[in-house]
């Protein structure tokens, strides 16, 4: 019998769908532990990081490491992993393109800390406590990870193999992928797992005149489930958006947001769906009518844009 | 059964009863409910639109706003009314800019335009809600060949592209509705042609000079009378025989009779019954020929 | 599995129905730069320091010859080049020279020659965009000129050979239209050997022409066109010939099809596949005498419309005086056809034919020139005038009829209520026309048209009364002024004043014009026996649906739109569609011919080699990347971009490299940047950004300006040229339109250290491209509330719409840019 | 003409509500021709009074008699072939002048009828009792005092009243 491969999984700064979507396999897990044994994967197994740290370099034949890297924990894990690991898959939009985690860039530590622990209605905090890296308490120091300022996405924390972007990536490329892996088919590194095209080539809806006259909301409009919904006023990252996930969410009529990441030619995925937006806007009105731009072409990759991050008011 | 909110303005309450009892009669009689309006005011006409558009906007508003918190269309017997209260719907309809700031103005004496009614001529309400058919087989009297010049005043028809009534060069809403009664609507002169009636109160020589020409016209195409909407078109040309045969000792004895009270005659209303004593030119030889 | 960024395979370019020529694109060479310095005569030596610009481009990689010169366009310098091409293995040529684009020109001719593919050369600009407009701070100047050439050199190694190709030009046009303009320039056309197809959708040819019987302002008669080239041989050039007496269907190369309109467009310039629907005639005009047997025994009568419905006509009819085809036609609306057939049976040369049928004729032509010009617009909407219901109201086209000595009155002006002579006329000018409930525009002929119907009636009954209701008489043709002074001699009045209304007064049959003279300021009832209204002219009938079967634009007021209204007035933006005449807007004859024989040139033009070469230098895309979002077919200023299906239900963006104007709209729009520009990559404006912003040398924040290589660019060239001056921490990226630039390219500029970014354009109505200084402006907003959203002063961008007179302008933007960035600090990128 | 300056004044119609077309007029006439008040009096002619608007001479069409003749009758308007929206422009040239104190009496009584009882025509005690003999309905109350709020807004009762009530 082949010698089994081994497998990490680990879980940065995200909301932990991307565990999830590792389930989503379905039977093809059986395939995977009939091949792999799984050596580290925090929320299935009990592990610690002297366990890891005390493995071998390169030890690990694959690491599916998702989240972005947000705290000085997740940089020393994205670290570490990527000193154990042979092959190192950013697995998910918050590890290729820091995804709604990434969003936090437009705003500072500071700005962040004030509003999630003193201005959130639902908080009370009368002794104004806030994350300290290191807390004196009866029974000795604590010790917290360090909260960054910046989110950075996990290539731009260390050098990384493959990239299944998505939130989460779609099931039959993580399928794909781990077939790859598991027959040793492996693609040049820096390859992606996604397909090369835009959304909008696997999406059925019919395109009309492509010319944007109003930016509606999705509830302002009656939708006929047939027309683009750019057509239709809505804005949707579709054609900017690199696919490969069947165009699910426009199947279940509901507009691309862009988990996807940006297409395979594009280095600021927001920035290109603006001048598509834009050179197809009817009018100068139209582009008043955006109200939130970054929240709206960046949901997904604004750690991974050109400009990253907001200059913070001084 | 159709109903209104009856929008009276200010003349015909204050000066000619009869057109509100004749017009009262006979859309009763046809089936329409007419709901007095609590609080309404003056429509804001052009002399207050000659003061201030704005304000004249925002008093024209405020009567509609009344419609619509009672959820009823508005119906005027005026042509006045008519015209000052289409072109503010209309305008606060299309223009959501003139809108806003209308309704600013409102919000001080606690009111919003919305939008949501119209306003409609009672002429619009016999063709429309009632129809020529049915308004045909209400006649008892029909009013027998009677050569009547019809003159609808120019408040009913201009500006036509907010009026949108009939066409307004060659209407021919107001001719059917006479000839519906059985009467002949008679070609005249000039008959699209204002009867100066607005410029009465600050060039009464010259009103009365226009008013002339309207009786004149008429007259010499054989009318047996006048037949008018607007309660001041009637005032003028009616009142005005009086002048005129002071001012040009010319006497017609041109009978002007509001419309309403040709179709209360012909749907069998007695003449008794309405207040014709309110006109200045008598109109027995039109009762005459009636018969 | 597929790749992450960047590299991919490229996409081979298919040659289907073409031949390509010159070397076929060979596997990128190392790239050997030949960088030449000209001194432009030793003037801006004094200003630039070119020995550390020679030495610093000799340490630029890839840099392996330098020269320098006086000139490097022509002459000795040229010289130099060529001999760098040919003996030192220079393959990439990098020239600093002033001169614009006459330089680019004559260099790349010079380059070719030499065996080098002329797309591998980058000429810049150290004059004009350095060195004068720097000459105050020399040092600084030298410093962003070493930017420059570092620029143009890290460019031209990233460029790659282009080819030309061929596509075939079928030497045949079809003319839609048989009025003047359309013989004048099927005519034109024939003559120079194309084969010509001239349709007209009526049975006769003539158009308005034949109804008008004559021109101002030399009262000609109005159907006569020049002498067709096969009479040249016997007559002198300069004669002119009647329509029925020229010969015209018998010039060689001409085929005329009547009842004929154009249902169906297909294939594209130079090639094109028209279908052509052809409506029996029901006579054969080979076998037709014109014996008039047949209009004697028809018993049908309609109104004629030739005689403005004056008169009546037979079913079967020929329109007089006569036109081409001297044969008769069937009314198909009005016969009866087999129910009496009394044609059939008297015709002696059995002409007559019930039973055609229509046909459907296809034609093969390179270009299709439009004349279907104007019609008279139908007045009856303006009801004041009551046309169409007094009698005596008539229109100009109406009184044409009328003065024609063969029409239905011969020649005497009547009432049409009783066909009395009139002897009071009144005109009224501008009837739906130059009035916004109808017609905005004035219709332009009409007041000449009146002046010359009130002279003609003046000349053959002097004691006819004629008075001219007008708002503006305009007469700015050459002559036309003195055709309305001779009118005012010959006794014709005019009223300033447009007629409010129309009255007729039944007891005398007489009109009343009422109107204001202005002049007077008294108001007037003009009595009168017949009122003439100079009705507007309007696009003709089936113009929209024609210009939509031709795929070209109408403009707002429904007539054919030109290209350009200055430089390419019979051209429309489809390649290989021209328009001519009244078509494109109301004309008088002289205009009309003038512009028939331009379009008939530019067909001509188009055509003339049989085939049409082009450099490739268009738009291309990578399919494999396509995601058919389709927004890039609809930016394109000239549809050129189709959707090609992949036969597995996917569809892929296709350009045609004819049509393509390589301006880089669908570039600047591609989300998925699948679209590229071969003759400027992404890789090579992030080159050149890069080099501009990586040399400072001075003491003023860097502000990079993308200008578009027309307007913008003329306005760079011209603020230079005027000796204006800005600070020299401006740098200049070319690009071919403003509509190429994308959002990330701003970004980008700032990434790279740029302080402020400026977008230079065309005026958003005059881009040359159409639209791309339009869509510009709009991505240039969207960055702006981008960078707003970034913590970013969005003042750092700026687009300014400039033309070449104002290089004032972009001096004063280069400054306040400057002057704007310094006041805002540093910026900081997070 | 001197010291005039036409666009100041051109501006000033275009700005307000109703004038905003005048610009667009070029002289032709059809108004003059259509206007029953022109025909009757040479006291009036509208296309005069647009061009002195356009010419800048505000104090001759402010001041003079002129703007009041119009009829509203909108004959013009119809007509207008540059779709000058006349008989509008005629009353933001009386809300000018009016606001400049040019305020003829009549309108001034109108002002007061509005102020006072929310309709333009006084309801007598005769018409009341006439009313009641034939059957009508007695009339329902106005709502001045909102009338009265409107005017307030939109400094109606200040451009008409400007001493505390007392009418110019």
């Amino acid at each position: 019998m082949e010698k089994k491969l081994k497998f990490a999984f680990y879980w940065a700064a995200s909301c932990g769908g991307c565990e999830i979507a590792v389930l989503d396999i379905n039977e093809k897990i059986l395939d995977v532990v009939g091949k792999a044994d799984i050596v580290f994967w925090p929320v299935a197994m009990d592990i610690k990081y002297k366990d890891v740290e005390a493995m071998p370099d390169k030890s690990i034949d694959v690491c599916f490491f998702n989240g972005a890297i947000r705290t000085e924990e997740n940089e020393y894990m994205a670290k570490l992993l990527r000193q154990k690991s042979k092959v190192l898959v950013a697995f998910g939009s918050c590890a290729c393109d820091g995804c709604v985690v990434g969003l936090g860039n437009l705003w500072s530590r500071e700005k962040i800390f004030e509003r999630v622990y003193f201005e959130t209605p639902s908080t009370r905090n009368p002794q104004s406590v806030t994350p300290q890296t290191r807390v004196k308490v009866a029974r000795g120091e604590l010790e917290l990870p360090e909260f960054y300022d910046t989110v950075k996405t996990l290539a731009q924390t260390v050098d990384v193999d493959y990239f299944i972007s998505g939130c989460p990536p779609p099931v039959p490329r993580i399928i794909e992928a781990l077939d790859a892996i598991l027959n040793g088919k492996l693609p040049p590194k820096g390859s992606s797992f996604l397909l090369n095209k835009s959304v909008c080539d696997e999406c059925p809806r019919e395109k009309k005149d492509r010319k944007i006259t109003q930016v509606k909301r999705i509830y302002e409009i009656e939708d006929d489930f047939k027309t683009c919904f750019l057509d239709q006023g809505v804005i949707c990252m579709g054609p900017a958006t690199r696919g490969g996930c069947s165009a699910q969410c426009l199947k279940a009529n509901i507009p691309c947001t862009g988990c996807g990441g940006p297409a395979p030619r594009v280095t600021d995925q927001g920035a290109a769906m603006i001048s598509a937006f834009a050179s197809i806007a009817a009018d100068p009105k139209v582009i008043e009518q955006v109200v939130d731009p970054v929240g709206t072409f960046y949901k997904y990759s604004l750690a991974n844009s050109i400009l990253r991050r907001r200059v913070m008011p001084k | 059964m159709t109903s209104y909110a009856l929008f009276l303005g200010c003349t015909i309450p204050a000066r000619q009863p009869h057109y509100e009892l004749a017009a009262r009669k006979a859309l009763t009689r046809l089936g329409i409910q007419l709901v007095d309006m609590e609080g309404a005011t003056c429509c804001a006409p052009p002399p207050l639109q000659s003061i201030d558009l704005e304000t004249s906007l925002a008093i024209a508003a405020y009567n509609i706003c009344l419609a619509e918190e009672a959820d009823l269309n508005i119906v005027t017997l005026c042509t006045g009314c008519f015209e000052s209260l289409t072109i503010a719907n209309r305008l606060l309809k299309e223009k959501p800019e003139l809108r806003e700031k209308v309704n600013k103005i409102l919000a001080n004496a606690g009111k919003e335009f919305r939008g949501t009614k119209e306003v409609r001529h009672y002429l619009q309400v016999l063709m429309d809600d009632i129809g020529i058919d049915r308004l045909k087989q209400s006649i008892v009297k029909p009013l027998n060949n009677l050569k009547v010049a019809a003159f609808s005043g120019c408040h009913l028809l201009r500006p036509s592209e907010l009026l949108r009534f009939d066409d307004p060069e060659r209407p021919r809403i107001f001719d059917t509705l006479i000839e519906a009664l059985g009467a002949k609507s008679i070609p005249y002169k000039n008959k699209l042609r204002c009867c100066g009636g607005l410029l009465r109160g600050y060039a009464d020589d010259v009103a009365l000079a226009i008013a002339r020409d309207k009786i004149v016209n008429a007259y010499n195409a054989g009318a047996d009378c006048i037949s008018t909407l607007c309660p001041f078109c009637f005032l003028t040309l009616d009142l005005g025989q009086m002048l005129i045969k002071a001012t040009y000792k010319e006497e017609y004895n041109m009978p002007i009779i509001h419309y309403a009270e040709l179709l209360s005659l012909s749907l069998g209303v007695e003449p008794k019954e309405l207040a014709l004593d309110f006109h200045k030119v008598k109109i027995d030889r039109v009762l005459e020929k009636i018969g | 599995m597929t790749a992450r960024k960047g590299s991919s395979k490229k996409s081979k370019g298919k040659g289907k129905g073409r031949k390509r020529r010159g070397a076929k694109v060979k596997a990128m060479e190392e790239a050997k730069v030949g960088v030449f310095l000209s001194d432009c005569g030793g003037q801006i030596a004094k200003i630039l320091d070119f020995e550390a610009l020679t030495n610093f481009v000799k340490t630029v990689q890839g840099v392996t010859f330098v020269a320098r010169a006086n000139e490097f366009w022509r002459g000795e310098g040229l010289k130099i080049i060529v001999d760098a091409v040919k003996t030192k293995k220079v393959n990439r040529v990098v020239v600093a020279e002033a001169v614009p684009k006459i330089s680019e020109v004559a260099i790349a001719k010079a380059v070719e020659e030499a065996g080098l593919n002329p797309h591998l050369v980058e000429v810049l600009d150290l004059k004009d965009h350095c060195a004068l407009p720097h000459r105050d701070t020399p040092k600084e100047a030298t410093e962003k000129a070493k930017a420059m050439l570092l620029a143009a050199i890290e460019k031209a190694r990233l460029l790659e050979p282009i080819e030309k190709t061929e596509f075939p030009a079928v030497k045949s046009v079809l003319v839609i239209g048989g009025g003047i303009a359309g013989m004048q320039a099927a005519e034109d056309l024939a003559d120079m050997g194309f084969q010509v197809h001239l349709i007209e959708k009526e049975p006769f040819l003539g158009g308005l022409a034949a109804k008008a019987v004559r021109f101002f302002p030399t009262d000609d008669c109005a159907i006569c066109i020049q002498s067709p080239a096969t009479d040249l041989k016997t007559v002198t050039q300069t004669s002119r010939k009647c329509v029925y007496r020229s010969g015209f269907s018998e010039i060689p190369n001409l085929n005329i099809l009547t009842n004929a309109k154009v249902v169906k467009v297909e294939g594209g310039p130079g090639n094109f596949k028209v279908t052509v629907e052809r409506k029996p005639r029901y006579v054969d005009e080979k076998k037709c005498v014109a014996c008039d047997l047949c209009t004697s025994v028809c018993p049908v009568e309609v109104p004629d419309e030739y005689n403005a419905k004056l008169t009546k006509r037979k079913a079967i009819y020929i329109n007089k005086p006569l036109v081409y085809p001297p044969a008769y036609a069937i009314d198909a609306k009005v016969c009866k056809f087999h129910e009496c057939a009394k044609c059939v049976e008297v015709c002696p040369t059995k002409a007559v034919n019930l039973d055609q049928k229509t046909e459907h004729v296809t034609l093969n032509v390179g270009g299709i020139i439009v004349a279907t010009g104007f019609r008279e617009y139908d007045p009856s909407v303006i009801k004041e005038y009551h046309y169409g219901e007094y009698p005596d109201v008539i229109t100009h086209l109406e009184l044409a009829r009328m003065l024609d000595a063969f029409g239905p009155t011969n020649g005497v002006p009547v009432r049409p209520s009783d066909r009395k002579p009139a002897k009071r006329i009144v005109f009224v000018q501008c009837v739906g026309s130059r009035d916004r409930r109808w017609n905005p525009y004035c219709s332009s002929i009409c007041c000449m048209i009146s002046l010359k119907h009130a002279t003609l009636i003046k000349e053959a009954y002097p004691d006819t009364d004629v008075t001219i209701c007008y708002i503006d008489i305009r007469t700015t043709g050459r002559e036309h002024e003195y055709y309305y002074e001779r009118a005012r001699e010959m006794g014709v009045k005019f009223v300033k004043g447009r007629p409010s209304e129309i009255i007729h007064d039944p007891a005398t049959n007489t009109l009343i014009v009422e109107v204001e003279d202005e002049l007077l300021r008294r108001l007037m009832e003009l009595e009168a026996d017949l009122v003439v209204l100079a009705a507007a002219m309007v696009p003709s009938e089936d113009t929209k649906e024609l210009a939509q079967i031709l795929g070209v634009e109408l403009d707002q007021d429904g007539f054919f739109k030109e290209y350009n209204a200055k430089l390419r007035p019979t051209e429309t933006k489809r390649r290989g569609i021209f328009i001519c005449g009244g078509a494109v807007f109301p004309k008088d004859a002289p205009t009309t011919s003038l512009h028939a024989h331009s379009a008939a040139v530019k067909a001509a033009k188009f055509l003339m080699n049989g085939k049409i070469t082009k450099d490739l230098k268009v738009a291309v895309v990578n399919e494999d990347y396509c995601g058919n979002c389709q927004f890039c077919p609809v930016t394109c200023p000239y549809g050129a971009i189709t959707l090609e299906p992949k036969g597995d239900g996917h569809f892929v963006a296709k350009v045609s490299e004819l049509i393509c104007e390589g301006c880089g709209v669908c570039v600047g729009t591609c989300p998925v940047g699948a679209i590229e520009l071969r003759h400027l990559k992404p890789s090579q404006i992030s080159a050149q950004m890069k080099a501009l912003l990586s040399v400072n040398g001075t003491s003023k924040p860097l502000v990079l300006a993308f200008s578009c290589s027309e307007c913008g660019h003329a306005a760079v060239d011209s603020s230079g040229m005027a000796m204006m001056s800005y600070p020299a921490n401006v740098r200049v990226l070319r690009v071919p339109c403003t509509g190429v630039i994308q959002v990330q390219h701003i970004l980008e500029a700032f990434k790279a250290g740029a302080q402020g970014v400026m977008v230079v354009g065309c005026k958003p109505d005059g881009c040359h491209y159409e639209v791309g200084s339009q869509k510009a402006q709009k991505k240039v907003e969207m960055a702006k509330m981008l960078l707003q959203a970034y913590g970013i002063e969005p003042e750092r961008l700026e687009m300014f719409n400039l033309v070449f007179i104002e290089g004032d302008k972009f001096a004063e933007a280069a400054k306040a840019m400057t002057e704007r960035v310094e006041r805002l600090g540093l910026l900081q990128l997070a | 003409m001197s010291g005039e300056k036409p666009l100041d004044f051109t501006k000033e119609i275009t700005s307000k509500l109703g004038g905003e077309t005048i610009a667009r007029c070029y002289q032709c006439g059809t108004c003059a021709s259509t206007c029953p008040v022109t025909r009757t009096t040479e006291r009036y002619n509208p296309r005069q009074i647009i061009r002195l608007a356009l010419l800048g001479q505000r104090d001759e069409v402010l001041k003079g008699d002129s703007i009041w003749l119009c009829a509203s009758c909108y004959n013009c308007q119809e007509r207008c072939p540059q779709k000058v929206e006349i008989a509008d422009v005629i009353y933001a040239l009386r809300n000018i002048a009016i606001r400049e104190g040019n305020i003829p009496a009549i309108y001034t009584e109108f002002a007061n009828g509005l102020m006072s009882e929310g309709r333009l025509a006084p309801i007598s005690k005769f018409l009341e009792k006439k009313r009641a003999d034939y059957g009508l309905p007695p009339l329902k109350p106005t709502g001045v005092e909102a009338i009265k709020k409107i005017l307030a807004a939109t400094g109606f009762d200040k451009i008409m009243f400007k001493k505390e009530g007392t009418p110019q």
